[in-house]
């Protein structure tokens, strides 16, 4: 149910069509009139100064948050209005910033949930999913990808921190989604991590499409096709990982001497 | 300053440090480095008293610090910026600066005013609870309340987590003006290019041990200890 | 390499063992001398019924009901109005009402369910405190009802003084009855541990730990709660049912708040999210406030204390540790 | 022999627990009396505490029944009651009550092993309805909690006061304030008010009274349980002049309550309620049968023959059996005053009805 | 008109009694993230402490004293002793072990105070009434009872939100441990606003004596209607409390005071008069679930 995109269409119109977002908490402008479009099989990354209003953004694609106007368009159907489980079974996923998982649940149970929720088999109140081959082993091998396969039988609220980021990532990505959207996966990784990450998405790429917030511009600059950058709420500019590298206001607003 | 001496200890039934050494010299600045789940934040969470100490000693200006409470090893001067931030969510930016602030020693000292100065974001979301901050502003506000004790030796665990590169050069030049101050740090962090010029020191942290130690040169050279023990 | 939550053969053959016990008892009791026994233990076995349905929402859904005992009130109230106008009253509403349990007891449950769906709903819109505070006021607003309720005794209740037949047995054998309940109690309890278990039972424990999570991976929250909650309802209305003809009497005060709070209390007990753990928390509540009460007019010194202690003393009730529960940090 | 033993089940937690205590004391005081024995037998009191709850005494008093105990007594509250005769009198064992009356178990539902020796629930309220017209009040408001009790109270009051009832005003039943309905009282400007609340709200409500200062006003008429002596205590000088009706007082003139009264404040240091009295009473009679048939209660017919022609002296005076086997006796109209000691107690003013009988037996068929 | 004036006053002070037991908890339950049950427990303590200093020197200033000890001094017994242990625990326990302690306390009274209500009577200075208007004579006490509530509310308000102690005792809820680690000896501090929660209970508890009969079991009488309280006004939050105090007062008393004679115009008296009583017991009730319906969160919700 999650990738049956019209392959006709998709080439042609973007996957994700965002018009005129905006979203303010009282004076605070968060989203002031974002524009943004995903093409299929890309991985668009957003990057910008802390409190740009990236994990607004994100809040409002995912449907946690309300936009106060404009329009969000998934795979040429309006779902501004569907709420956050509507919006999911439509095929959207994510990542959180802030760690969320289900802490008396097994890193295992964690996925095959996140699994079984797009079976549309979940209200089915007599069979045990972790009983179920195809769900345990197709989370087994997410495991693996992530690199916790040895720690499949641990309950998450033992787990170290970037173990957790780790599971966070496995989680969004096991649903196999039309769209994924990642929030600063790669905080608190470390470098190894990091770099294994970056190689699984690379991996990924053309057969999901990303949206990717991250402050580790190696892994940005590795992964992304196109850049945005979101400053106080609107975006300034749109490009290539070159252009973004030296365009003078992005290293100012953001970059610092990083780009050298 | 500080001395770390055959640290165990961990969490329930699972032992997680098997005999940490490590310490700080006062002034000086070190790491502790390592994969993901090697310990770090254990033997930080031990030294803070948040976890008891199995065996071996904790000393600070000779303060032994295994048998004493959080509170208490914290008016000796710890200061600590805890690994996921931590903010008090229910209390506005200014709140979670001044609530567990203490005066300063001498007139250098961290005030308020000082703090927003460094974070000019945060003097704009003063009013603002602490819960609906950005993942970076609540970073910000992490590292400044433990500013705002006026800390001896200041612990960051992972303090640059979720913040834009320019901001985490203003922190790290920060650092080390703070260093010069004469302040005592240690850092947890991933970005070894851009902390090796405060460090004195690095440790690097495997399976609950300190395997190797040595000044940010010398690891640079030895590129065989990055690949084994940090992966890169 | 398939985690399985711990324990589960364990606790299957706990269950087992349990049930065997417990089939033997009148055996002992008659062996014993103790007739009474039966009676004290069809007490718990009904209890266990109504603590197992409120583990069902608290244990794993973290839906803290302090109002179950509406539907414990209203499950008796239902089958000894009908019975009041079976054997004295004349009809009701035109219907000459029954005494066949097999009629009664689903019509009980029903209303049981109604009732759930209406609360649940309603208080499903909060959460935490907000929801522990409006489930007893429901639960308040029903036993004022009851209380009122001057053509069925008002606040002195209602006698119902023969007991629901059912084809085939005769309830009025303590004996028989205890059977009954035991089998319900047995079904029940089946029923639930596969509920809690299933696809279902992951989501809806998922909602529990990580609501923000389980939403945006695709589960509605009100619908699985609300299930749970009308489940649970029915069980704890089934309890009333049990306990209308175990009594023989009704009373508002089936509905009453500490009603609800000692429910909890057993549940809690035995070990919140355990499923056996809560039977086992029913027949100590009450066989220790037999016990107490029988041996000293100050038994609450004693009581009280002991409810502390196991607060503290275990992280999880007296048996969760033990049954591997998933409740409780 | 063994002794006989006797269930005893009573509401001794709960605010209410005094009363229960009141009623175990003062049967204690009984058979204490009589070294141990009643009527010559040793008897043993087998006392639980039903903690108010109907399901709690009817589990007590099956296990009692199938352990074979053939006497009851000691509930306080018609709704514990009401759940626990059923099971007694079926078995074919002996109820005798020491505090309600229900008009269920006076009418239709009599049983020939069901005794009161208090009085029947609505005893009080129709002499309040006379005592009032006795006083001369013409426009009283009444006032009772919202539950069955209250709404009997009030019913039976209506049924012989002959004057206007201005207002008729449901409490709340856990209510512990009453301003409200006292200001309503003093707008209305009653002749006089009738009141029933028990246990801790009488105690409130008479206190608020005094203290809003209509005590001295709008006089109070309630029935006597709802200022019993403990009541009274803790109301203090607030009820001075409240008037109440009932069966018996602690002032009252005869040799048999002096020596009760008396008795009972060296043993446990306090003055008794009528609930000791009643208990008192209940122990007396159960004396007179159990010395007729020897403490054999298998002599079921010949035990109940016995405690028909109740043949003890009663402290109030007068006691006669009704065929519902409810108590035929006299009501006196009481004022609370100041003691020669300074305390406070109901002192009688006058006899309001002799011979006061319930009008349920008419509906009891009793089955002999 | 005067009627109307004084039913409002009733109400008024009803609020008053409710937002001191309110307040406490709201503290201790909504900041702190205690569900203590005990605190109805409390209040009976202080009444029961004020009534035996009463019996023992006839004053009602040591009545006072002793009430505010022994209410305050219980409280800080059972912070020590229980509730310590309980801060992390999740609500399900908390409940159980001051279910525990209710009963447990309850009997521990009529052991040691015999199961007797006691006599409080009304001091002297505050017995006795004022004319506020002609026509209106109000008992002083209950005036007092009023003073003394907006008194605490302002006093307590200014403590939660405008003092550190306030700060650290809201950041300790969110976290303790960070609390503790940044410096501040959380433990004490827990220890002393259960404390406090408990004082204010035992000031409750002897201003209440004098109108009320002391008794067991009056700390559970009030306390759900307390919980009601706190949730319409918002968990956690002192301005709710007072807000939920105010509304609950007015309501039961209004509705006590005017529903019967407002059905009684427009029903036959025999239904009527049952109605209107069943609607006054459940008002309160049937409030809440209003409130919470439309506003699951409360009136003024300390953490929105
Ligand atoms: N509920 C809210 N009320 C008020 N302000 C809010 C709220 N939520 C977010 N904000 C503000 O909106 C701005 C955008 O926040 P957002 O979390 O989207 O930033 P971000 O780009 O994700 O930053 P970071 O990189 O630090 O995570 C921030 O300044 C934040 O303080
Ligand atoms: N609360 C806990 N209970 C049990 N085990 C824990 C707990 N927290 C961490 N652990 C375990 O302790 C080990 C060390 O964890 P620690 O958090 O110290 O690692 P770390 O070096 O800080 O890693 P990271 O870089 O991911 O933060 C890990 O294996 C982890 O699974
Ligand atoms: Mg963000
Ligand atoms: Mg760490």
């Amino acid at each position: 149910m999650a990738n049956e995109t019209n392959s006709a269409s998709s080439t042609a119109a973007p996957l994700l069509q965002v018009r005129g977002l905006r979203k303010a908490f009282g004076a605070v402008r968060a989203t002031d009139g974002v524009d943004l479009a995903l093409q299929k099989g890309e991985i668009h990354a957003l990057i910008g100064p802390n409190g740009a209003g990236k994990s607004t953004l994100i809040a409002q694609l995912c449907g946690e948050l309300q936009p106060d106007a404009g329009s969000i368009v998934l795979g040429g159907e309006d779902v501004t209005a569907l709420a956050a489980f509507a919006r999911a079974r439509k095929g959207l996923s994510r990542s959180f910033q802030i760690t969320e998982l289900c802490p008396d649940y097994t890193v295992l149970e964690n996925v095959v949930l996140s699994l079984l929720l797009t079976t549309g088999r979940a209200f089915q109140a007599w069979s045990n999913p972790r009983h179920d081959p195809t769900l345990t082993a197709s989370a087994a091998r997410w495991l693996g990808e992530v690199g916790l396969d040895d720690r499949a039988g641990i309950h998450v609220r033992d787990l170290a921190h970037g173990e957790k980021r780790q599971l966070e990532l496995a989680v969004a990505l096991a649903r196999s989604p039309r769209l994924l959207l990642l929030d600063e996966p790669m905080a608190g990784m470390g470098a190894e991590e990091s770099a294994r990450m970056t190689a699984l998405l690379n991996g990924l790429k053309r057969r999901y499409t990303i949206l990717l917030v991250e402050h580790d511009m190696d892994a940005v600059f590795a992964l992304a096709d196109r850049i945005t950058v979101l400053v106080y709420g609107k975006t300034i500019f749109t490009g290539t990982p070159d252009e973004v590298r030296s365009h003078p206001e992005v290293r100012a607003a953001y970059l610092g001497e990083e780009a050298c | 300053m500080l001395t770390v001496e055959a640290l165990t200890g961990g969490y329930g039934g699972s032992q997680v440090l098997f005999g940490m050494d490590f310490e700080a010299g006062a002034g000086q600045a070190v790491s502790l480095i390592g994969r993901n789940g090697m310990g770090k934040t254990t033997t930080v969470r031990t030294l803070m008293g948040m976890l008891p100490a199995r065996g071996g000693r904790i000393v600070l200006q000779g303060t032994l610090l295994t048998t004493l409470a959080p509170h208490a090893v914290a008016r000796l001067g710890v200061g600590l910026v805890p690994e996921g931030r931590r903010v008090f969510g229910s209390l506005s930016v200014e709140e979670n600066l001044l609530a567990t602030a203490r005066r300063p020693s001498s007139a250098k000292g961290w005030t308020f005013d000082r703090v927003l100065t460094l974070f000019p974001r945060l003097r704009e979301r003063r009013r603002q609870s602490a819960r609906t901050l950005s993942g970076g502003e609540q970073q910000m506000l992490a590292i400044g309340r433990a500013l705002m004790t006026n800390p001896l030796l200041l612990v960051l665990d992972e303090a640059t987590e979720g913040l834009a590169p320019l901001i985490r050069h203003e922190i790290w030049d920060c650092l080390r003006s703070l260093k010069q101050e004469g302040l005592t740090i240690i850092v947890i962090d991933k970005n070894l290019t851009e902390m090796a010029s405060l460090l004195d020191r690095h440790h690097i942290v495997e399976k609950g041990r300190v395997v190797w130690s040595g000044t940010p040169d010398e690891l640079r050279a030895r590129s065989d200890l990055a690949h084994r023990y940090l992966g890169i | 390499m398939l985690p399985m939550p711990r324990n589960t053969s364990f606790r299957t053959w706990v269950g087992l063992g349990g049930l065997l016990l417990l089939a033997l008892l009148p055996l002992g009791a008659g062996l014993a001398d103790t007739p009474y026994a039966v009676n004290l233990a069809t007490r718990f076995l009904i209890y266990g019924i109504a603590a197992v349905s409120l583990d069902l929402i608290l244990g794993y859904g973290a839906m803290v009901s302090f109002g179950h005992a509406m539907f414990f009130g209203l499950g008796g109230y239902v089958v000894a109005i009908v019975a009041h106008h079976a054997l004295e009253a004349g009809p009701l509403l035109g219907w000459g009402g029954s005494m066949q349990g097999l009629v009664v007891w689903p019509i009980a449950l029903a209303c049981c369910g109604m009732l759930g769906a209406a609360v649940g709903y309603l208080a499903l819109r909060t959460r935490g405190v907000q929801f522990i505070m409006i489930t007893l006021a429901f639960a308040q607003l029903v036993y004022f009802v009851l209380m009122s309720l001057q053509v069925y005794g008002g606040d002195d209740g209602l006698l119902m003084s023969q007991r629901n037949a059912l084809p085939g047995l005769d309830l009025d054998q303590p004996i028989t009855f205890y059977y009954v309940c035991l089998a319900l109690l047995a079904i029940w309890t089946l029923l639930c541990s596969r509920i809690v278990a299933s696809r279902f039972g992951m989501v809806l424990q998922a909602l529990r730990q990580s609501e923000r999570r389980a939403i945006n991976l695709g589960a509605a929250p009100t619908p699985y709660r609300l299930s749970a909650f009308v489940l649970s309802a029915m069980g704890t209305g089934l309890a009333g049912v049990l306990w209308a003809n175990y009594a023989g009497l009704v009373t508002p005060d089936m509905a009453a708040w500490t009603k609800s709070g000692e429910m909890m209390a057993m549940v809690i007990l035995g070990g919140a999210g355990t499923l056996l753990g809560p039977i086992a928390g029913a027949a100590v509540f009450l066989g220790l406030e037999q016990a107490l009460t029988a041996w000293t007019e100050h038994w609450m010194l004693v009581m009280g204390p002991v409810l502390v202690l196991v607060v503290l003393a275990g992280r999880n009730g007296l048996f969760g540790h033990w049954l591997g529960g998933s409740h409780g940090q | 022999a063994d002794p006989v033993k006797i269930g005893f089940i009573t509401t001794l937690s709960t605010p209410a627990g005094y009363i229960g205590e009141d009623l175990r004391d003062g049967f204690n005081l009984a058979v204490k009396q009589g070294g141990g024995k009643l009527g010559g037998v040793p008897v043993e009191l087998v006392v639980e505490d039903d903690g108010l709850k109907p399901a709690s005494a009817k589990q007590a008093a099956d296990r009692m029944v199938q352990s074979g105990i053939r006497l009851y007594t000691g509930v306080n509250f018609s709704n514990v009651l009401a759940a626990v005769v059923p099971g007694v009198t079926k078995a074919g064992y002996t109820y005798i009550s020491t505090n309600p009356g229900p008009s269920v178990f006076a009418g239709e539902k009599c049983d020939p092993n069901y005794f009161v020796a208090s009085y029947q629930n609505d005893a009080y309220h129709t002499a309040g309805g006379i005592a009032a017209n006795e006083l001369g009040f013409k426009r009283v408001a009444i006032l009772a909690p919202n539950y069955q009790a209250g709404r009997d109270a009030l019913a039976g009051f209506k049924r012989t006061f002959k004057g206007e009832v201005l207002a008729e005003v449901y409490t709340k039943l856990d209510q512990s304030d009453f301003s409200v309905e006292i200001a309503r009282i003093r707008s209305l400007a009653p002749d006089a008010i009738y009141q029933f609340h028990p246990g801790g709200a009488g105690i409130n409500f008479a206190k608020q009274y005094g203290n809003a200062g209509l005590g001295k006003t709008i006089p109070m008429l309630m029935p006597g349980f709802s200022m019993d002596a403990r009541m009274l205590t803790a109301t203090g000088t607030a009820s001075e002049g409240f008037y109440t009706t009932g069966i018996w007082s602690v002032a009252m003139d005869n040799p048999g309550t002096r020596k009760f009264v008396q008795d009972f404040k060296t043993t446990y240091n306090r003055i008794p309620t009528d609930y000791a009295m009643q208990a008192y009473d209940t122990a007396q009679w159960i004396a007179s049968g159990l010395k007729a048939v020897d403490g054999d209660l298998t002599k079921n017919a010949a035990f109940r023959a016995a405690l028909r022609k109740a043949d003890f002296s009663s402290l109030r005076g007068k006691f006669a059996l009704n065929t519902n086997q409810h108590p035929i006796q006299d009501l006196y109209l009481m004022r609370i005053e100041k003691a020669a000691g300074g305390e406070l107690a109901p002192k009688v003013v006058r006899k309001i009805v002799s011979d006061d009988r319930d009008s349920y037996a008419e509906a009891c068929k009793m089955p002999s | 008109m005067t009627l109307l004036l004084e039913q409002v006053l009733n109400g008024l002070q009803f609020g008053a009694m409710l937002f001191m037991l309110a307040s406490g908890l709201t503290l201790i339950f909504g900041i702190m993230g205690v569900v203590n049950l005990t605190h109805g427990s409390f209040y009976m303590v202080g009444a029961y402490c004020a009534a035996f200093a009463l019996g023992k020197t006839n004053s009602f200033a040591a009545a006072t004293v002793a009430a505010l000890l022994g209410a305050g001094g219980y409280g800080l017994l059972v912070e020590f002793t229980v509730i310590r242990h309980l801060y992390q625990r999740d609500h399900l326990y908390q409940v159980l072990a001051t279910f525990g302690l209710i009963l447990f306390t309850n009997e521990a009274v009529s052991l040691l105070f015999g199961r007797r209500p006691p006599l409080v009577d009304t001091p002297a200075i505050l017995s006795g009434a004022v004319t506020l208007a002609p026509g209106l004579q109000y008992p002083v006490m209950r005036l007092a009872f009023i003073g003394i509530g907006a008194l605490v509310a302002l006093g307590l308000w200014f403590l939660v939100n405008r003092t550190r102690v306030g700060m650290l005792v809201r950041a300790g809820a969110d976290d303790r441990e960070m609390v503790d680690a940044l410096g501040v000896d959380i433990r004490r501090l827990y220890t002393l606003v259960f404390g406090l929660g408990a004082l204010l209970c035992g000031l409750a508890g002897v201003m209440a004596a004098p109108l009320l009969a002391v008794e067991i079991g009056m700390g559970e009488r009030v306390l759900i209607t307390t919980f009601v309280v706190i949730v319409i006004g918002g968990v956690g939050s002192v301005r709710g409390a007072m807000a939920g105090a105010l509304l609950v007062g007015m309501v039961d008393s209004l509705g006590r005071a005017f529903l019967p004679s407002l059905l009684d115009r427009m029903l036959a008296p025999q239904i009527a008069t049952p109605l209107a009583a069943g609607l006054a017991s459940a008002s309160i009730y049937a409030l809440m679930a209003v409130i919470l319906i439309v506003r699951p969160q409360g009136l003024f919700p300390a953490r929105p």
